[in-house]
């Protein structure tokens, strides 16, 4: 349907980019303005709200009490969710989780979990019987983009801020706490889209139209990285790929002072 | 959450447990049009509720056979976060969330000139990301608002409010201490205030008629608050849209 | 498709209830004949089938033991289940439960667990252990309008006449029972269509197609309500709904003694 | 329920468990033109089953990609009332319930003429509300009817009955406490009687080919008697029909 | 769309088996032929790939330790799973189990069920508490017809070759096993089409487009019978079943030797 | 499974625990054209990996809204069976199944001549029957031959394997052992090997810059004997089918 205006405004992103230039006269390794908002929910044990030019998304952390893994008695959990909500564009569909919300949760569940940056034994209550599942939910509410950092950016802006709450008897006390959860590291996904032949940071969803093929690269700190995920049918070569790993370490440091 | 058991005194000395008069409504925030990607949307903080709420549409509605030819369909998506609740929500929508979809989107449909839109469909999404108590009510006011933004023609704004009954006294705009009291009657209700219409009722709990004579006087004005806010805040979307220009 | 004879027969009944009448020659405030049998499953714990006019409504009621939720250790509850069968109309599909008996579900649970007619504290077995939970499950067989005051009249009917099964090791002894579960009041909806702005007790299916909106009130006993319901898209003025409560105490009052 | 290692004796003196002989059916009650909104219906009461069917139909068979251009469809949907059964069955329907409703509606296209209703279907609609052994056979012998009712043209009406072993007995007909005996075979069986020929046939159990010989002679005789009370029924709809006239 | 292709095909089928002719030359109560690869994987407690003609099935098993039915404490008990694979033809969907695949699933599930080929009371680890669930999943890989007997043999082959995994709290350590699961009976699924009004033992795909009404019967040895399965819309006079019990008798007790 | 507290030596005098060289693939076999239903299909053993895979199209992508006139798609569904992996697999795909689905298909589009199929869809069906690491890049792998057997034209064969690390070292192919390292890191990478293109590459795991330059070049130097494997597979199956003329 609406394919012929997208084809007018990806002609023109090609064409732009194809000279180094952008739409909104960002460098080709610029990222958006970001802003963060803390504490969007009080019923949350810690939650924000991130908006990377106008990709905004609402994350919130809640901690529950559960039995660990028969593998790892002594361990507790996290698990990532995303929603692209309908409201965020037109083309999301109300349902189930579709493959393109799947991929995003996971990709940013593996980069929160490989970091190490919660210490899954410090979540054991008791061993083999009762453990701390962190429940990381996020929902995309406008998409102009670039989800997979504004949804990362924001799952880490709630982790920063999440109590652990209270147990009696195994149970939660509602509204009480025992002290914030240890966050070791600040992970953080930076995005790559190959476009015209070109890497262009921090796509646009316009951008994201025209680009052949996205590569994510999560880092921990300045030098060691704790995730990967190319997507789309194109291909990247490698002197590329190591290209987009320098420019995730750059851009993802300025952004983890805004956390 | 109050303990059920507890001997609470709702109202003392004219003060609720919040400090409100028994007519008076939470502190309530509205913004419009804060979504780039929706025809229209709308932000409300009502108490401890935050509201979210996009439009899309008029648009062609599908799949085909749904289509009414004499009039638009208002499609009423009302969710909640897994984390607005004081337990984790399962991801799913339950039950609970459906009926309040199904009721919001008929609580609508009389304020939108809906014979203008054959065959169309009005998309209203609307998601909760904290609450307590009230979160329906506050869906639909900001729902109302998310409508108008979008630039569609309305007979009137809908508001609507909670009202009910706690520890004997009648009340507007129960919050979550209330409605837990032993005796709660929490009464959902919105109108058309210029008409005074009332396009959604619904109750729970133990309630006379005579009990009922009040509620509904507490509401109406309740709803007449409401409206006020409302139309502010549309005024000032629109005189920031004019300040742009 | 058979849209043109509905308005052929919605039209009909507009005409009719402008000046005061109805189809099958009830007055607006008049309920159709009602029929109850009782004990219609011996496999139930307690069963009815409702006629009324000519929609025909199943109830079956089960008591399960179950844990208590951790908020109320000392109570079990009640789980109102309605189903449209296919059966009923050639407008309702095969499938999960839509929105409608959702609904219709929700508004009869409400009526009933409002009412504390089956008081959930006498349902506990053993505190924080052992709990019944009262499965109330309702199929519409045939639908000629106003599923839900025959729907709340089945389920009270089916509640009546409940008999506790015997336990033993926290397991039902087949066959068995210790005697009948408690009803302390009577609660039952009764409903008032809005048609050509006037308001219609009991409307038929063809009443229904031509209707604004719906209220439902449901009453106790002569005094006191424990539900509210207003359906569809029209709307009530408060005098209006006045009126519509008036009716169901009055029409109740009346099915009270039937049931 | 009998408990499986307590000695039954099934048969004794010519008698089984609950009175009957081994070649008896239990009671049964067949009424037709039960539902005012179906094409056609019945409610049949056979021992303690008692199972409410109606049919939808010919009518135009959607999705359109499901039509078959040379014979109508029969989509049969068999399920069970959630306390139909000891145990409170899960409203959703189950594998069992997907199994028989497709050997149920294969029970049933031989007797009807589908070649007169190309890219059409039947829908014939199930409920057990009480069962006790044998629901399926007791849900096709009232689907033949309620598709008679209907006024759809038949080859013959269809007649189900469970046949099997209990104590080493051929029997017609088991009950739950004979289904439950530690020999139990049971095998439900649908014919067409007037040309003997079988349109539904399972098994459980482990069996004979000479007990198979005994039980299927059994299974004959009783449908012959169950197709007289479906003609009787029948009749009994027309001459009622008559009267009104 | 194929309808013109596959009535080409049947026309053939059906003019050949009037004389009494297949078009693989086979007789009309002959077998294709089978071949067993076992263990196909090792993760698998048991495992078999069936070929019988192009008709091919895996089959692997599964132990797992799991709670008793409360009727049947001191009984654990057997799972049979069907899948009709998307590759095994064009006609299969991606998706739930379908009724066919089902039906599949509960004929093979009965024939092994009621045979006892299993003792489910050996499957006991702690009355009460602990027993063992057999899993059995099968996956049609290719179809060119008789699902049913495929699967069955592969079922059972898989099942022949089923070791006990060990425990230790209740728990399996992977890799290990205590012995062999006892299988005392070798029951199979031999299926009859009727075709053009005769009977066509082990029918390939194009005999199943053209057959009436099929007919599968489970034998558990050369004299007992532990399945029947009447199917598709035709019929079957009392003896055209006679004739397909014994072709099964007869076929089965072959196949039996290759197990 | 390796206890994650163990010390294990992950390379010791120049072998791996399993006795392979830091560049060593596990034993690999594969088989062309062993589904007779499918336009093409692949059989593929790596390891303990056994993987099955079917192609059917290029055809009519249904339902006509997913259509795209410009090219055709992919749609790969990557499956476990249950009896796969060490603990049974529930049979409903699970997220895991959904995302590696997703990449795949994607990491496939770019080496076939998609733009020649408007509107039509290639399906890709692959089934692991048993695992012990890598089975993604295993089912690329298959699923590459299965396309090329379908006589879809492609601009080159895909290659795929895993790289990464255990112990500190950087190694080829890990399996099972070698993923369960204190320090493990896995990189599935999936290649076109003539144009050195990488069109899959995931990341588990703690990783530097250097590290990862050492890994490509394993999975490069791995991925150029995948495809002389691949050409032989493909090759014996043209020789047969030649012989059979």
């Amino acid at each position: 349907m609406e394919n012929i205006l997208w084809n007018v405004k990806t002609d023109k992103v090609l064409s732009l980019i194809k000279e180094g230039k952008r739409a909104d006269e960002r460098k080709l390794d610029e990222y958006r303005s970001i802003s963060i908002t803390k504490n969007i929910s009080e019923n949350a044990d810690g939650s924000a709200k991130v908006k990377l030019g106008d990709t905004e998304v609402y994350a919130g952390v809640k901690m529950m009490p559960g039995t660990p893994y028969p593998d790892n008695p002594d361990q507790g959990t996290i698990s990532v969710g995303a929603e692209l909500m309908p409201l965020a564009s037109p083309e999301f569909e109300v349902g189930p989780p579709r493959e393109k919300a799947i991929e995003l949760a996971r990709v940013v569940d593996r980069c929160i979990r490989e970091s190490k940056t919660v210490d899954f034994k410090s979540l054991c209550v008791r061993e083999g019987e009762l453990v701390w599942i962190v429940f990381i939910d996020t929902y995309v509410s406008n998409y102009d983009g670039n989800a997979f950092d504004a949804t990362s950016i924001a799952a880490l802006a709630a982790l920063n801020l999440v109590q652990i709450p209270k147990l009696e008897d195994d149970k939660i006390v509602k509204g009480e706490y025992t002290g914030k959860l240890k966050i070791s590291k600040q992970p953080l996904l930076s995005t790559v889209a190959k476009i015209g032949g070109k890497l262009v940071s921090d796509p646009t969803l316009v951008e994201e139209k025209a680009m052949e093929a996205r590569f994510s690269c999560g880092t921990v700190d300045d030098t060691i990285m704790c995730a990967f995920q190319k997507g789309e049918a194109g291909s990247f070569t490698v002197e590329e790929i190591d290209e987009c790993i320098d420019r995730s370490f750059k851009n993802s440091k300025e952004i983890r002072k805004l956390v | 959450m109050a303990k059920k058991n507890e001997k609470i005194e709702y109202v003392k000395n004219g003060k609720r447990v919040d400090g409100r008069k028994v007519d008076e409504l939470r502190p309530i925030k509205m913004e419009v049009g804060v979504l780039p990607n929706a025809d229209g949307s709308a932000y409300l903080e009502w108490g401890q509720n935050k509201v979210l709420v996009g439009v899309h549409g008029p648009k062609e509605a599908l799949p085909k056979h749904k289509q009414n030819p004499y009039k638009g369909l208002v499609r009423f998506v009302y969710r909640m976060a897994t984390f607005s609740v004081p337990d984790r929500k399962n991801p799913r929508p339950g039950r609970r969330e459906v009926e309040i979809s199904k009721v919001s989107g008929e609580a609508l449909e009389k304020a939108i000139f809906l014979e203008n839109f054959p065959n169309c469909a009005i998309d209203v999404y609307l998601e909760i990301f904290d609450s307590n108590a009230g979160s329906r009510a506050a869906g639909i006011t900001a729902a109302s608002l998310a409508i108008a933004d979008a630039g569609i023609p309305m007979k009137d704004l809908v508001c609507a409010v909670g009202v009910g009954k706690a520890g004997g006294e009648i009340i507007l705009d129960l919050n979550k201490t209330e409605e837990d009291a032993p005796d709660a009657v929490d009464i959902p209700i919105a109108i058309m205030p210029r008409t005074k219409e009332i396009t959604l009722l619904q109750m729970d709990g133990l309630f006379t008629k005579a009990e009922w004579k009040k509620a509904s006087k507490l509401a109406f004005e309740g709803c007449d608050q409401l409206k006020k806010m409302q139309e502010e805040a549309l005024r000032k979307k629109f005189d920031t849209a004019e300040k742009k220009k």
